[in-house]
């Protein structure tokens, strides 16, 4: 019987775990070698949602190549396009004014909030509390309905554009938004409460995935899976773009490695995003919102790379241009493909569960791999 | 003894977690006034959708049915998709003179991501983002739409 | 390090580095012969300590390939691209997965979309495409009257 | 006043008047039967409809509020869209087993239905070694399981199955000696004994600390052997899909289903008729008042009270806790409960011999 339904020489089960799979959070397919429960070699097999934007990009204008990024990882939508725009930007030579700095951060912060509390509750049901899920989208629903009222759209929004953002704050933004912060202040209370100190997600989590400093810079780890080797990575502090600067904030690093490490790093980076956010609130800058740019970009012959921390680590642009409308070569660094090589070296050993768990705790978004 | 001490404070602090855990859904069980779902059609007369929402692309037209869109298709040019096609004609001014104008403005909603940039291209403002999302139909040939009204005309004075 | 120094640094380290001026960031040329040396040097040297490659890019010049590789420092902060230019015809480069693991993926993904073979790559096999895929997608001679819709 | 007791009396005399006596014992038969099915179904589309009523209330939804008053209806709408669609058979399946799995698991949930005392004198068989033979019964339903996962033809039904063997077998232990723990202080094995030894009081408050202990980790295994979050790893949807019944659709889908509410049920019965008195109003020691009072309130209606809080309790571990993994849940079992359950039983036996229960 074990023969009949495929197994390796050793007496291994060999198991395709996805495409379609509840917890791969898409259309991953790894194909898993197991010994028993344990997991002896993870394979991924990507490209079920390649859609080759990088070559698509290169027949897009400079302004519509970034609506394309959003699709990619789309729970950092905001932050993707922030890339593409920083990176035209830098190409170009535009100075964008004050307010659409600020303007800028503070989206990218409530982004990074509603990923990261996606993520909580996407996690939370890998591990089988399927509670916490529901939970977690009413506080993004909240800012979702924040984004909706000022960027026109609640997932892809293509609010930033080259120059500055495409248009001003809505009236109601600022009180929302601290209504909206001191409403969610209450909630990660609960959300520790729930889950943080649950002892049997404790068990789960603890001790497992371990990633060491070393390993986690070998494979390219970045964002809260590095952050939580102790590797200090964060783009906002590393090499600051808009008004990082200007902020206090801590960058969250645990020395940990496993998978309560890199939970932990994520809410304390909720937590860093809430105060980011305090701060500009209050203060952001009266001017334009967008710079003056001309109605049809053109590149100068050269190359340029911007990067940005999004949700998930570090996000980079490369753009080689030779002076046209459209990029030459376009190249996204995209943070989840390089977290992704890292799955097979921290799954080797563990149970099917904490395949899962890993992988929860990777916060994987497929198209971000894919591209 | 340490080792008896660690393991009856361990099923202690456990359980404690747990009870706090199921305190909180206790709590949500029995307050009704938390729950958040919307029931979506039947609350359809009173959801309000936010001005900016981005639902589909209209033209505006006015009581005279006159739009404002020249037929320079430069949201065809801003397009990333190729969702707007645009075919013009050639109208004569009482003048005498060719004057290019718009016959119709294609519009392909299958195949529009709402990202705006047609409307920022557009200088005239003759198009807008609409707030209406049911866009579900049988037939796919139904979405591609003609946005300027039938016998509409380019209201004077837009140049 | 600041770009003065690191150039400084890498005249010593390597034989005859060709520079390239106008990036953001110091950017040298390898003879792609002496890129798995050059590449193990860059990573073991103290001073440079390049640990992190963070982006693997391969560009199609019609003439010539181009492989970019972003490094950078987690202990120092500074930022080094290396590029190799490829013959058109039999492009192939060393592998340096066995010095920066991430390059696994990485240089699959460059040889699944624009046909660059990495001479010592322990797995060279399609990552997105399927494995009967025919032809490279990224390169600029790539023609695929199905998939690719022409606006 | 019209009791179930008295209904069933009439019943049996009208038969023996009407028939010959081995003719009226099959129609009882038939008629106990048909009763047994009826009651399962019912059942089940109660306790799905309350299981998907408390998830959502947690999970500050509202959950079925379209088929019928209050959706109300929407299990019925389930099980009749169950019951229409195509039951797929894999090609690789081992074909018998795979068919005979889910009748073998929710006929071992229909035996243990027999010696519960549903209100007083409405038992099906008060047999004299009832504990034990509902203890032997329900350790069958396992095979049932592995059957299901073996015969599928595919490696998450096999994973699951392997994984519900391993939970089910030693979770038997400790849920065995919870039940011990209580047959100490009752002397006796039969039901209705355990049922009327709770007369002036329920063994979960007469029984000091131990009783409470011994409940709680009679709840924990039962929890476990039922295959209910956060044990449920058997299913464990977000590891292996759906576990032992992936491959299954349809009816036999439905029998699966109805068999894991019908062993909730039970179970919760039986921790009801073991801590809690069964079918017996709360009465306190000498207030006759009170107890007169209680007395009032039907015993049906205690039973189904008793066995639909703890159901409750149940359903509320599921939405409140994340799943462990199966070296932790086996770890629970053989580290802590196991030797818990062990020394509580040592400890009730002291109480049980010195008579210092009240």
């Amino acid at each position: 019987m074990i023969e009949e339904i495929g197994t390796t020489e050793l007496g291994e089960l060999v198991v395709n775990l996805g495409p379609q799979h509840p917890s791969t959070h898409g259309v991953l397919h790894l194909v898993i070698t197991l010994s028993g429960e344990t997991i002896k070699k993870v394979e991924p097999h990507l490209g079920y949602i390649h859609r080759s934007i990088e070559k698509m990009c290169e027949s897009l204008s400079y302004r519509q190549f970034i609506y394309v990024t959003s699709r990619m990882d789309y729970l950092s939508s905001h932050i993707n396009n922030h890339g593409c725009a920083l990176c035209v930007e830098k190409g170009m030579q535009i100075e964008v004014p004050p307010r659409a700095k600020s303007i800028r951060v503070l989206m990218d912060e409530l982004t990074r909030l509603a990923s990261h509390q996606l993520w909580w509750g996407a996690m939370a049901m890998d591990v089988g509390a399927l509670t916490p899920f529901f939970h977690a989208f009413r506080e993004r629903e909240a800012i979702n309905d924040i984004m909706e009222k000022t960027c026109g759209a609640r997932l892809t929004m293509n609010y930033m554009c080259p120059g500055g953002v495409s248009f001003d704050l809505h009236p109601d933004f600022q009180r929302e938004v601290k209504a909206f912060l001191t409403f969610f202040r209450g909630k990660l209370a609960e959300y520790d409460e729930l889950v943080t100190d649950n002892v049997i997600f404790q068990g789960r989590m603890e001790g497992v995935g371990r990633l060491s400093r070393e390993d986690a810079i070998s494979y390219g780890c970045s964002g809260p899976t590095a952050r939580a080797s102790g590797v200090s990575c964060d783009i906002r502090k590393v090499s600051p773009y808009e008004v990082y600067e200007q902020v206090r904030f801590d960058e969250t690093i645990d020395t940990g490695g496993d998978c309560f490490a890199r939970y932990k790093v994520r809410m304390g980076e909720m937590r860093q995003s809430i105060s980011i956010i305090e701060q500009l609130i209050d203060n952001i800058p009266d001017g334009d919102f967008q710079a003056k740019t001309k109605a049809v970009l053109k590149l100068p012959k050269g190359e340029f790379y911007s990067k940005v921390e999004t949700a998930r680590g570090e996000f980079g642009v490369y753009i080689i241009s030779e002076g046209a409308t459209t990029p030459y070569r376009i190249k996204f660094r995209s943070p989840g493909f390089s977290n992704l090589s890292a799955l097979d070296h921290m799954a080797r050993g563990h149970k099917i569960g904490d395949l899962v768990a890993i992988m929860g705790t990777l916060d994987l978004v497929i198209p971000d791999i894919d591209r | 003894m340490a080792f008896l001490k660690d393991y009856i404070s361990n099923i202690y602090r456990g359980t404690r977690s747990l009870l706090r855990g199921m305190k909180l859904t206790g709590y949500y069980f029995t307050h009704r006034k938390e729950i958040i779902t919307q029931q979506y059609p039947d609350n359809r007369a009173t959801m309000v959708l936010p001005e900016r929402f981005r639902g589909e692309v209209v033209m505006i037209h006015d009581e005279n049915n006159e739009h404002a869109c020249t037929g320079c298709t430069a949201c065809e040019l801003a397009c990333p998709n190729g969702t707007i096609k645009i075919i013009t004609k050639f109208d004569t001014t009482p003048e005498g003179k060719k004057k290019k104008a718009l016959d119709t403005f294609i519009y392909h909603l299958e195949l529009c991501t709402m990202c705006n940039l047609c409307i920022q291209a557009c200088p005239t403002d003759a198009i807008k983002m609409a707030q209406n999302f049911e866009h579900s139909v049988y037939d796919r040939s139904k979405l591609t739409k003609k946005l300027n009204n039938p016998g509409s005309k380019i209201r004077e004075g837009v140049e | 390090m600041n770009p003065q120094e690191l150039k400084q640094r890498l005249e010593t380290l390597l034989p005859s580095p060709a520079f390239e001026e106008g990036g953001e960031w110091t950017t040298v040329y390898v003879d792609p012969a002496t890129w798995a040396e050059t590449a193990r040097r860059l990573r073991t040297t103290r001073e440079l300590d390049l640990d992190y490659l963070f982006c693997v890019t391969a560009v199609d010049w019609k003439t010539h390939f181009t492989m970019v590789y972003h490094l950078s420092s987690t202990t120092h902060r500074h930022t080094l691209v290396v590029k190799i230019k490829l013959d058109h015809e039999h492009p192939e480069v060393a592998t340096v997965c066995d010095i920066w693991r991430t390059a696994e993926f990485h240089e699959r993904e460059a040889y699944d979309l624009m046909g660059i073979v990495f001479i010592g790559h322990p797995d060279l096999r399609r990552l997105f495409m399927t494995d009967d895929w025919k032809g490279w997608p990224l390169r600029k001679d790539y023609e695929d009257p199905v998939n690719m819709i022409k606006l | 006043m019209l009791s179930f007791e008295n209904m069933t009396q009439a019943i049996d005399a009208w038969l023996n008047r009407a028939f010959s006596p081995s003719v009226a014992t099959l129609l009882e038969g038939v008629l106990v039967g048909l009763g047994a099915i009826s009651f399962f179904a019912v059942l089940g589309l109660v306790l799905v409809l309350m299981e998907r009523k408390v998830s959502a209330y947690m999970q500050i939804r509202l959950g079925p509020n379209r088929v019928g008053p209050g959706g109300s209806l929407q299990t019925v709408a389930d099980t009749l869209k169950l019951a229409m669609k195509e039951g797929l058979v894999p090609d690789g399946a081992d074909k018998f087993l795979f068919n005979l799995a889910p009748f073998m698991v929710i006929v071992v949930a229909m035996l243990i239905l027999a010696p519960i005392a549903f209100a007083k004198g409405s038992q099906l068989w008060d047999i004299n070694i009832g504990i034990l033979y509902v203890s032997a019964v329900s350790s069958l339903s396992v095979i049932g399981i592995l059957m299901a996962g073996w015969a599928s033809n595919n490696k998450y039904s096999l994973l699951g199955a392997m994984r519900s063997g391993a939970q089910i077998v030693s979770y038997e232990l400790s849920a065995g000696f919870s039940v011990l723990s209580i047959v100490v202080l009752t002397g006796s094995l039969r039901i209705s004994d355990i049922i009327s030894s709770q007369q002036d009081g329920w063994w979960l408050f007469k029984g000091h600390i131990p009783a409470i202990i011994s409940f709680v980790i009679f709840l924990i295994a039962v929890t476990a052997e039922t295959n209910r979050a956060p044990f449920d790893l058997a299913e464990a949807e977000s590891e292996l899909t759906a576990g032992f019944h992936t491959e299954y659709s349809g009816m036999r889908f439905a029998l699966f289903f109805l068999a894991e509410y019908v062993n909730i049920f039970i179970v919760c019965a039986i921790a009801a008729t073991l801590y809690l008195g069964g079918w017996m109003p709360l009465h306190i020691g000498h207030w006759s008042g009170f107890n007169h009072v209680m007395d009032y309130i039907p015993s049906s209606l205690w039973f189904m009270g008793k066995t639909f809080f703890l159901i409750f309790v149940i359903m509320w571990f599921r939405w409140t806790f994340p799943r462990l993994r199966i070296d932790q849940l086996l770890d629970l079992e053989w580290k802590y409960l196991l030797p818990l359950s062990l020394f509580n039983l040592l400890l009730m036996t002291l109480i049980a011999i010195e008579g210092w229960h009240f």
